[in-house]
């Protein structure tokens, strides 16, 4: 029987031209321009005068079948039967009767679906599955957005911030997601260095690709064991041999934290720039992780206090300069702030020219 | 008392749960409840319950599926393989209800029910399947049109921008060259035989709305060589809304602009097309008519050297259907990446290993000042023997 | 004898109490204000409202002693036995009678001494020693200097350039003096791997401090001959091994050239910076080299013709981009200019925001 | 015809010259007119005839003197030894003509004649004595009040601005700290111990006019904390001079300044003594009152590991004498590098290589935020087994 069973394979994703709302194809290439209406609501005009409006709700990342067919629904009665996902994962009715907007809004409101996330506001948070599914997950990345949200939540239905606030969450230092490009970034982190397995290397692993794993090269090989010795003074605990060989237990309760980055961003206005380590080490407390939050909470509004029209954060501190980041914010500046990996070396501050708070 | 009193909290507040969605389906398939009482237990335990997974996946497919075991004992986890398959979203992440509905019918019937929406790289992450359900719920998405995507080592689902679909500034055609590449190279998304991971990711300008230049180890990015156009017109009419002109042509990070109270005048060679002015007034500027894209290279998050973000290889190619130009570019950085990198090298790091010189040469792309913000400070630099006997 | 002789050592350089002009001695820490004079004479106010002038004279930094002593019965007639060099080895006459200033300036001048270097004009060249007395000297910098002051001769006696232009000259990429901060340098390079003597480096040379001293690991032992071994592919001709053992020699007149840079400069009005590689390759042409006198005359101006007020050369091609500047000074871009050692990633121009030209 | 053709062509043009200089003395003594040929046959050849030099020095000192020897066969080059002495200068390059005159007539007995004045260090080079005259020589030096230099693995002689004696910016005594600190380090100046050679320069101001933080392991830079004093009156009358006050405010890179055609204000804990302002108006503009130095470390040029420039490892010291503190701070340095680097490995590769949190610890410099221009991006810190049980 399977002999005969011919396989279907490489048919690719479904073609866009399917899944496209007709007027957005009919008018694909000519748009004119777009104007905000409301937090949550873009009007894109054609060249032939037609209007759209995108409207953008935010969802939990990880939802059921039961919430994707309500949102079927809504689509249906709203945007022809046709959505778009943003790529920070917001969903998207697309709405070509005016008249149609409230009702809209209405049944968003009603399903508890806020409605924002455009211009000047909280962006949806890019978050990864923590311990929902991930082996490597040192905080629960979906959890820890759950909980920013609700105390950022009103930031997502505004959009009069100074500028774009952009959060990711990562529960392990591989960093799915765009944390190391975020405006504020948290991301889990080890304190500990592995505990080899000596079994379980030798049985499992791949002596060469593991100790190649290691960014700092503190393991070494330990051929008469068939396994490897871990130079802990060296490790800086990321937790990369462990991704490559179950061997190498980092998962450690006690010490496990979170570390909190800011001023990142992408492309527009200027060369992109990394997110930088703001706070080291911070408590992973589950369920709601308060500590976090209000870490999270005072960065934003030191900066909503303090920044100009149209900066985001990295922008702000920029022009402030990190000496008066950390006076501002009173996070404490520590030895872990100072690169010394490497490409540390420029990252040193060659000029008498700073402020002293 | 509940089961799960940590996860209850995280059902409290304005936002929507995602503690919420997982108990509607474990209400219904105790499979997925097995998953949810997991995760009240690694919030008690601080720690996950996953362990690393062994190689599973479908016929003829290397990648797409990520195997997943619990590290629980069997009575306390019953059912301990979740895994997950990935699979590629449609160009945009744009959709009809009913293609969505049908992948929910699939779902419902071969796994959790749960779904990650979307992926950071962009799939629609089906999460959590026991390994018997993995071949049939594959051929089921194949017959309702949907493909798996990557994962391990081999080209991933690339994404982009929803672009011309509805966005003034696309100066490609983002959709169709996504899906164009993605069929190009579905063997290559399907069958890890490479070093490491390998990512593309489209914009249609330079704002890059899918932050290619940060996650993709190749960003194509909509770009034009012409001068932004103003609309005079729309710029005064602006002006009378209260728009302060002037602070936007003073923002402008080349100085390239000069308003005159009546006239908005752009230097056209001095714009380095950031996008600020015309995020600025909409209606009033555009891109350029030359339009084509910029390639990047090398963009990756921490590991092994730390993030890279990508940088320039190609400051502008044409980027017309059917992409043959891009397409040859990509296949032979793929062949010169296999065929020099170290196992879990990502290609930035062996640029960066090597050198943008070996890479430039064996690629064949002139170097250009585009390529950097300066030029190097030490005299550690090569010649090679042919050059020094041409001098 | 000698077993009864006292060896007086460590006395240290004379005291700057007898060395300082005693009206310099007499406001010393207590100056008002500075004012230019004219290129090259500089007067310094004190809070006592006393009065100095400063003239500055350039000499050819390497002089016999009779030179010395022609200098000192300059300063014996003008300034009152005393002299002060700068730190870029120009030679200062403190003159405390402003009607001395006619003397001296017609002195110097009849001793073919050049006035000026001071406020927006060309400096003193900073070079080094080259054939005159080094090993490792790939050009003459004394030569390639001389060549240049002719040719720039102007721009020291003016002060009316866009900025400061600071020039250096290294004979090798030890580059002694101050080459990497420079607004404009040369650096005399090699371009082919070191030819090994093997009988040299067994007899003289420690083999670990050898192999060590190679930026690019490009030697390793070769312990069968008590030598070492060169991958010359990975070589880039630094001539470190060659300054540690003379059994690696480097020199070859027929590759040997000479590279320019631009754009450093050091702490004040923002950050300092590096100079960076202009042109990688100038054939050595000794005794004028005209190639790279030529090569200097194109930048400076361009850079007199398009430079605002008060920029640098490093501030005007940062205002304009590098991209920019290849294009106006029609210098062709190579791959040399692309950083490939350690922290060369950062130099990369990750964003799309860059010019055509 | 000329024994020199190439080298006589260095004798036209404007630029007084060097080979003129050299011919004055190759005209008196025929071993400096040794030194002259060999030049010559160096412009004829385009390669250096000198090689690598034996161990020389003079009695109870390893440093000071660096040994030099033609690679010339004897019959063309009758005197191969042709050593340099490296005389430490009077602080701030200041000079009686009768200290300089007795220098010049030492130097007429032993060498050929020739000084470089001064090296890039700093040092007077008397260029060129055969090893039998070095003992000789050194001694008569010291006689008339002037010592050796450093070379090889020492701390090299110092340097500094003039400072106090004619500038009125100059926050710290930099003669008297040169001179002080060259006395405190005699023994490490002239007994090369170290793993390779350490420089130390002082600039009174951040002008730093020795370029201390391009070419010092160790600056100490003038420095202070209180606000600039602005003199009004003065301001306005720069400006009635038609001074544009406007146009030098705006290029603060801070923005700290600002002019309303009357006042020109400073928002002082903005201003980052960058210099401009008081630049731009001498006569208006001066430190604050509470003076001190900053020192910033690693600075060198390219080898090994490429050029570094000093960074901040002491935003503000007080440098009063007997500047003990920064003694003190050189002592523990100096220690710290001699334990730990590797043959000619620079302070500042040393702590590239084992992280500033190494350096900092062992030193005992609290870490602040002035050391570097942004933190981190990699996630990649350390933490001490102490640390960990604090928490
Ligand atoms: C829908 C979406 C693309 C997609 O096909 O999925 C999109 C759509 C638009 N982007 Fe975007 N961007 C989208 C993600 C991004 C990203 C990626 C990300 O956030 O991870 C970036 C780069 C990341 C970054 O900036 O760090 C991005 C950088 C921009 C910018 C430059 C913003 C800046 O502050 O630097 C603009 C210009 C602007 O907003 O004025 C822009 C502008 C726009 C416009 C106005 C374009 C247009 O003509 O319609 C769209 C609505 C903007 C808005 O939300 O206010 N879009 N945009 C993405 C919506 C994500 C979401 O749900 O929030
Ligand atoms: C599901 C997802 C997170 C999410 O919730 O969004 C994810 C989940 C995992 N990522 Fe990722 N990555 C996901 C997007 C990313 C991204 C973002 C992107 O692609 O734009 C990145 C950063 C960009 C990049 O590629 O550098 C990313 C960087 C990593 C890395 C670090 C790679 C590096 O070179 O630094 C690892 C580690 C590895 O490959 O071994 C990694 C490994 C993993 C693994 C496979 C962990 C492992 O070793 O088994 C995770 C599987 C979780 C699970 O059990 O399902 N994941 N991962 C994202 C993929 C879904 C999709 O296909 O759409
Ligand atoms: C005499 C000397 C110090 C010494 O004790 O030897 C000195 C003296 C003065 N410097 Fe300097 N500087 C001296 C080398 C330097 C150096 C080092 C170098 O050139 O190698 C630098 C840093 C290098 C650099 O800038 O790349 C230096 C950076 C400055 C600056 C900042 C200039 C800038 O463009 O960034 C000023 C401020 C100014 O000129 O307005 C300054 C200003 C001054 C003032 C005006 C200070 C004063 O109040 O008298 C002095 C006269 C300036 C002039 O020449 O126009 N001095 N000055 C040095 C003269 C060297 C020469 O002969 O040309
Ligand atoms: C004479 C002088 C050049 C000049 O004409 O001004 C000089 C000459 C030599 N330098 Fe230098 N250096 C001189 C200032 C410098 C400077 C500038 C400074 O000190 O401000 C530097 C750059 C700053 C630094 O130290 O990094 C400098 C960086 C080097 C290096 C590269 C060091 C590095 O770590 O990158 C070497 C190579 C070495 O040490 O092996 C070197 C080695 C040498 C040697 C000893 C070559 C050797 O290996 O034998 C040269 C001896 C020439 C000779 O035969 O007389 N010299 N050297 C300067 C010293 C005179 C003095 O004491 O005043
Ligand atoms: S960030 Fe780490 S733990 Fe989270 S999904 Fe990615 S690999 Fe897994
Ligand atoms: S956790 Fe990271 S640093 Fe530590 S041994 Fe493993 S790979 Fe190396
Ligand atoms: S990247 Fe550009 S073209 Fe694409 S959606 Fe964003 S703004 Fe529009
Ligand atoms: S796109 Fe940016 S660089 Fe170009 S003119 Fe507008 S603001 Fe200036
Ligand atoms: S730059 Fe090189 S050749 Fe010139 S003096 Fe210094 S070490 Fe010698
Ligand atoms: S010249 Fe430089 S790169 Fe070449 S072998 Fe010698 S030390 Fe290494
Ligand atoms: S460094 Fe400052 S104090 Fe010293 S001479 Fe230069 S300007 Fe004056
Ligand atoms: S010294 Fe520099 S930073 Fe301070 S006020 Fe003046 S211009 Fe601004």
């Amino acid at each position: 029987m399977s002999g005969e069973k011919k396989y279907i394979t490489d048919v690719g994703p479904p073609h866009y031209k399917d899944m496209v709302h007709p007027v957005l194809l009919k008018n694909y290439g000519k748009w004119r321009y777009h104007e905000y209406v409301a937090p949550g609501i873009i009007k894109h005009v054609s060249l032939n005068g037609e209007e759209v409006y995108m409207v953008r709700a935010a969802i939990p990342k990880i939802v059921s079948i039961y919430f994707v067919r309500e949102l079927c629904d809504i689509a249906d009665r709203y945007s022809d039967g046709y959505v778009k996902f943003t790529s920070r994962h917001n969903v998207e009715f697309i709405v070509t009767d005016k008249n149609k907007l409230e009702g809209l809004l209405k049944e968003l409101k009603e399903k508890g679906l806020p409605v924002g996330g455009t211009g000047r506001s909280l962006k949806a948070i890019i978050h990864t599955q923590g311990w929902v599914h991930c082996h490597t997950a040192v905080i629960d990345a979906p959890g820890l957005a759950k909980a920013l949200y609700d105390e950022l939540y009103e930031y997502f239905t505004r959009d009069d911030l100074p500028g774009k606030l952009k959060i990711a969450i990562a529960c392990c230092l591989n960093m799915c997601g765009a944390v190391h490009c975020s405006d504020l970034a948290f991301v889990g982190m080890h304190r500990k260095p592995p505990i080899v397995n000596d079994d379980i290397v030798s049985r499992l692993c791949e002596i060469p690709t593991l100790v190649a794993s290691c960014p700092t090269a503190a393991i070494r090989p330990a051929p008469e064991k068939k396994s490897v010795i871990v130079n802990e003074e060296r490790c800086m605990y990321c937790g990369n041999c462990y991704t490559v060989c179950p061997g190498m237990f980092i998962h450690n309760p006690k010490y496990d934290c979170i570390s909190m980055w800011v001023g990142g961003k992408a492309n527009a206005g200027g060369p992109p720039d990394f997110s930088r380590l703001a706070i080291p080490y911070l408590p992973n407390n589950p369920p709601r992780f308060p500590e976090a939050v209000q870490a999270a909470k005072n960065v934003i509004e030191t900066w909503i206090k303090h920044a100009k029209p149209g900066e985001r954060i990295g922008d702000w501190i920029k022009r402030i300069g990190w000496e008066r980041f950390f006076t501002l914010t009173g996070i404490p500046f520590t030895d872990k702030h100072i690169d010394d990996f490497i490409f540390s070396v420029p990252t040193f501050r060659t000029t008498t020219n700073f402020k002293w708070k | 008392m509940s089961e799960t009193p940590l996860l209850d909290e995280l059902e409290k507040g304005p936002w929507p749960s995602f503690v919420k969605e997982m108990k509607r389906m474990a209400a219904v398939k105790p499979y997925a409840k097995n998953v949810l009482l997991q995760l009240e237990r690694s919030y008690r335990d601080k720690i996950t319950h996953w362990k690393h997974g062994g190689i599973v996946g479908v016929r003829g497919y290397g990648g797409g599926v990520i195997g997943r075991y619990s590290d629980l004992p069997p009575e306390e986890m019953p059912t301990p393989e979740v895994h997950t398959l990935r699979v590629a979203q449609p160009a945009g992440w744009f959709y009809s209800t009913k293609a969505l509905r049908k992948l929910c019918d699939v779902w419902e019937k071969y796994g959790t029910g749960f779904i990650n929406l979307h992926g950071s790289t962009g799939d629609i992450i089906l999460l959590g399947a026991p390994t018997a359900n993995l071949q049939p719920c594959f051929e089921e998405l194949v017959s309702i049109g949907f493909d798996l995507g990557g994962s391990g080592s081999d080209v991933r689902s690339l994404s982009c921008c929803g672009g011309p679909a509805f966005c003034q500034w696309s100066c490609i055609d983002t959709l169709d060259m996504y899906h164009d590449l993605t069929m190009e190279f579905q063997d290559e998304i399907h069958r890890p035989r490479f070093p490491y991971k390998f990512k593309i990711k489209i914009s249609g300008c330079p704002n890059d709305c899918v932050a290619a230049l940060a996650r993709a180890d190749l960003a194509i990015i909509g770009t034009w060589k012409d001068s932004i156009k103003i609309d005079q017109e729309a710029v005064r009419e602006y002006a009378k809304q209260g728009v302060n002109i002037s602070k936007i042509a003073a923002r402008c990070p080349t100085q390239a602009l000069e308003w005159d109270g009546k006239e908005l005048k752009v230097v056209p060679e001095d714009c380095v097309r950031c996008m600020l002015c015309l995020s600025a007034l909409p209606k009033a500027i555009l891109p350029g008519d030359e339009k084509g894209a910029t390639i990047l290279l090398g963009g990756k998050a921490t590991i092994l050297q730390g993030a890279f973000l990508g940088w320039v290889i190609v400051p502008f190619i044409k980027a017309d259907k059917p992409y043959t130009e891009i397409k040859e570019l990509i296949r032979k950085i793929l062949d010169w990446w296999d065929e020099n990198a170290r196992t879990r090298e990502r290609i930035g790091e062996l640029v960066y290993r090597l050198g943008m010189r070996t890479f430039l040469k064996a690629i064949g792309l002139p170097p250009v000042p585009q390529m950097i913000y300066v030029p190097r400070a030490n005299p550690y630099y090569f010649w090679s023997p042919e050059e020094l006997e041409e001098k």
